[in-house]
């Protein structure tokens, strides 16, 4: 298992647009964000983490643009298909060489820019934590969408599982203020933390079995 | 039916949008046996091989297959990854230390390229770095889609005789090819 | 219960000004059933239109 | 056993000979119904006092919300149907239903967005119900695209009703996280969720357009789904004798 973690990542690092891309993407976002509120600089906290978090989906989405997609038409599926080992738990594998490729940092980016932005530490170093665990549940769910849509075009596996990654936006929101209101916090991180200990695990299992579908 | 059995397939028919490939193909494959499967572009080869791998699933007649360990499998798609080099291609298919890589690295003339990008060698010598995966096998059953297509005299010819050296040792191989070859293998038309 | 809710039908229509909203949404409503309907059984149709002329 | 017992009453012969045999009674009955309660609550209810005449939209938007969800459900069923037993038939209702619920949704979108000028002042709130429901819009919109875009049916099915099932997973969390999220932003105006109490005068004839307007959907969704059958079982020989 240790080794199909390190031959995900060897493949990935190589591919530099895949994770550097939506890294990009995020940075972009971001610094677009306060030339867009003009001369009213100071009032600049108020829907940045709004654009915060549609920043993170939105990486994300391009993240999965290709996560099954090559594999798929190399022939690479067909093999991971056939093998004895698992092949649901090969696919969380590749979701999570993603996740910390490209969710990791763009969490850490996230961190940095509000902290920027704000000037709270105690408020940026707890969005850390909620990039992290929101990125990992959007990327499973994009991964899902990309697994519908194998070879059909990214776009359309984005546009069918967007609906689903809401709620998570939802939460991020609430959780947010109840950050600045200074209210069971942690309740929220738990919340997420078990929505996403659920997805890690039925996710794989249905992208696996959606794969196989592809492939008959 | 005998313990050497391998495969066995009755009356198995598959369609593709009511679309019918073929219909009532019944076979057995022992060990030690090949069997060549042949036809009309469009006739369904590939996709009876995918059928006895078990990725698809015939909409008629039953196949079982009796076979442990996983299958050896290469078919049009070589699995390959252009913007690695080589070797990190090899390290994909966790061949990288096996104790004959070296011997077929250089039967094949692969190894000067080891640090080349995949993408840049020619059809030929992808198709030979796809082989090493068939080479260095340790499965009891190969399958292989259109082995020889892309392969000059001298590849073609060490894959004749690998594969005679592997049938010899008991394992059975399944492939489809137009031209016949020297491999002593009871045919299947479809 | 089956009491006519309005005096008169010019009433009936402007409905204190909410007529506009609830006949245009009753106009919305028939359109796209008509539509669906419609649509279907035309499609219906031509498919077994096509099936009769390749027998 | 029971998916013996399913195959032989599921099969698209059958289905579609008691569709022809059945259909006109349901869509004649339906229509009377319809027509009826909608002439009776529009023309024939008393005005409310709260919301004045404006309120007699209910009788044409409650029909179809209640109807935008309850096609989904039934896609649900049908496609937990298809991937346990591969009974064909359900296949088939996924995609039929499919159209049908996204116009469902769709007038309940704009019966109810047409309802809250009069009422509330504006004609779109982000409130939890109308949100989910817009959700519920995009993700038929998403389903019918994802189907069209297969040129093989078979894995076009099995794909569509995966996302069907994790869709029907979501479609109470997006429910529930929407409400959630609308009480710490609660807005000052009425919302649809707390309903007046609502007089039997107007109650009877509100169930009356319910139930027409479900047998109306009937008659659709089996319109649509015979027009399915016989796209896809075109080739069977009891088509042709069908035909």
């Amino acid at each position: 298992m240790i080794n199909l973690i390190r031959l995900e990542f060897l493949k990935l690092r190589k591919k530099t647009r895949s994770w550097l891309g939506p890294i990009i993407v995020f940075l972009l976002i971001m610094i677009a964000y306060p030339l867009t509120v003009e001369f009213l600089q100071e009032k600049l906290e108020i829907g940045f983490f709004s654009v915060l978090w549609i920043a993170i989906l939105i990486s994300m989405m391009l993240a999965t643009e290709d996560i099954f997609t090559e594999d798929f038409n190399d022939g690479f599926l067909e093999l991971m298909v056939i093998q004895n080992s698992s092949f649901s738990l090969g696919v969380s594998i590749k979701v999570f060489a993603y996740w910390f490729l490209i969710g990791v940092p763009v969490s850490f980016l996230g961190f940095i820019f509000s902290y920027g932005t704000t000037g709270n530490f105690s408020l940026s170093i707890s969005i850390f934590p909620l990039a992290l665990i929101s990125s990992y549940i959007f990327l499973n769910l994009f991964a899902l969408g990309n697994s519908l849509s194998l070879n059909k075009g990214s776009v359309l596996g984005a546009i069918v599982t967007m609906p689903l990654a809401l709620p998570v936006l939802i939460v991020l929101g609430k959780s947010l203020t109840a950050l600045q209101l200074d209210i069971n916090f942690l309740s929220f991180i738990l919340l997420l933390l078990g929505s996403l200990s659920i997805i890690i695990v039925i996710i794989p299992l249905i992208v696996s079995y959606i794969i196989k579908a592809h492939l008959e | 039916m005998n313990n050497n059995c391998i495969i066995s397939a009755e009356n198995i028919g598959h369609k593709i949008n009511e679309n019918k490939l073929f219909h009532n193909l019944s076979f057995t494959l022992d060990k030690g046996d090949a069997l060549q499967i042949r036809g009309k572009n469009g006739s369904g080869k590939s996709t009876l091989l995918r059928i006895i791998m078990g990725i698809t699933s015939p909409t008629k007649g039953n196949i079982k297959s009796f076979f442990s360990n996983e299958v050896c499998y290469l078919g049009h798609k070589n699995a390959l990854k252009g913007y690695l080099t080589l070797e990190d291609n090899i390290n994909l298919m966790q061949l990288n230390r096996h104790e004959h890589l070296d011997k077929y690295l250089n039967n094949l003339n692969l190894k000067k390229y080891l640090d080349v990008n995949v993408s840049s060698l020619s059809f030929g010598q992808q198709k030979k770095l796809a082989l090493l995966r068939v080479f260095l096998n340790n499965s009891n059953l190969i399958v292989l889609d259109e082995p020889y297509v892309g392969l000059d005299d001298d590849a073609h010819n060490k894959l004749t005789e690998f594969l005679n050296s592997e049938l010899n040792i008991k394992k059975s191989l399944i492939f489809t090819s137009h031209i016949s070859c020297q491999i002593k293998s009871s045919c299947l038309d479809i | 219960m089956f009491n006519f809710a309005f005096n008169s039908f010019n009433e009936a229509i402007y409905m204190n000004g909410h007529g506009v909203f609830v006949w245009s949404v009753l106009i919305i409503v028939i359109l796209t059933l008509y539509i669906f309907f419609i649509s279907y059984i035309f499609k219906i149709k031509k498919i077994k239109k096509k099936l009769n002329e390749s027998n | 056993m029971i998916k013996k017992f399913i195959h032989q009453f599921a099969s698209p012969k059958t289905f579609i000979s008691k569709v022809d045999t059945y259909y006109n009674f349901i869509f004649y009955s339906a229509l009377l119904i319809y027509v009826l309660s909608i002439i009776w609550g529009i023309l024939f209810t008393p005005e409310d006092f709260v919301q004045g005449n404006s309120f007699r939209i209910i009788y044409l938007h409650v029909p179809a919300s209640f109807l935008s969800q309850s096609l989904y459900l039934a896609m649900g069923i049908c496609s937990i149907t298809f991937l346990i037993w591969r009974v064909k038939l359900a296949a088939y209702l996924i995609v039929a239903i499919a159209p049908i619920g996204a116009m469902a949704t769709f007038i309940a979108l704009i019966s109810g967005s047409i309802w809250g000028i009069p009422t509330w002042g504006t004609w779109w709130q982000w409130d939890a119900r109308i949100t989910s429901t817009l959700i519920l819009f995009i993700m038929y919109l998403g389903l019918i695209s994802l189907h069209s875009s297969f040129s093989n049916y078979e894995k076009a099915d099995k794909l569509l009703s995966w996302l069907v099932i994790v869709g029907a997973i979501n479609i109470p969390i997006i429910k529930k996280s929407v409400d959630w999220w609308s009480t710490l932003h609660q807005s000052a105006s009425i919302t649809l969720t707390d309903k007046p109490t609502i007089d039997p005068v107007m109650l009877y004839p509100l169930i009356g357009t319910v139930i027409g307007f479900f047998g109306l959907i009937i008659c659709l969704v089996l319109l649509s789904s015979k027009n399915q059958i016989l796209i896809r079982e075109k080739n069977k020989s009891w088509v042709k004798d069908y035909v």
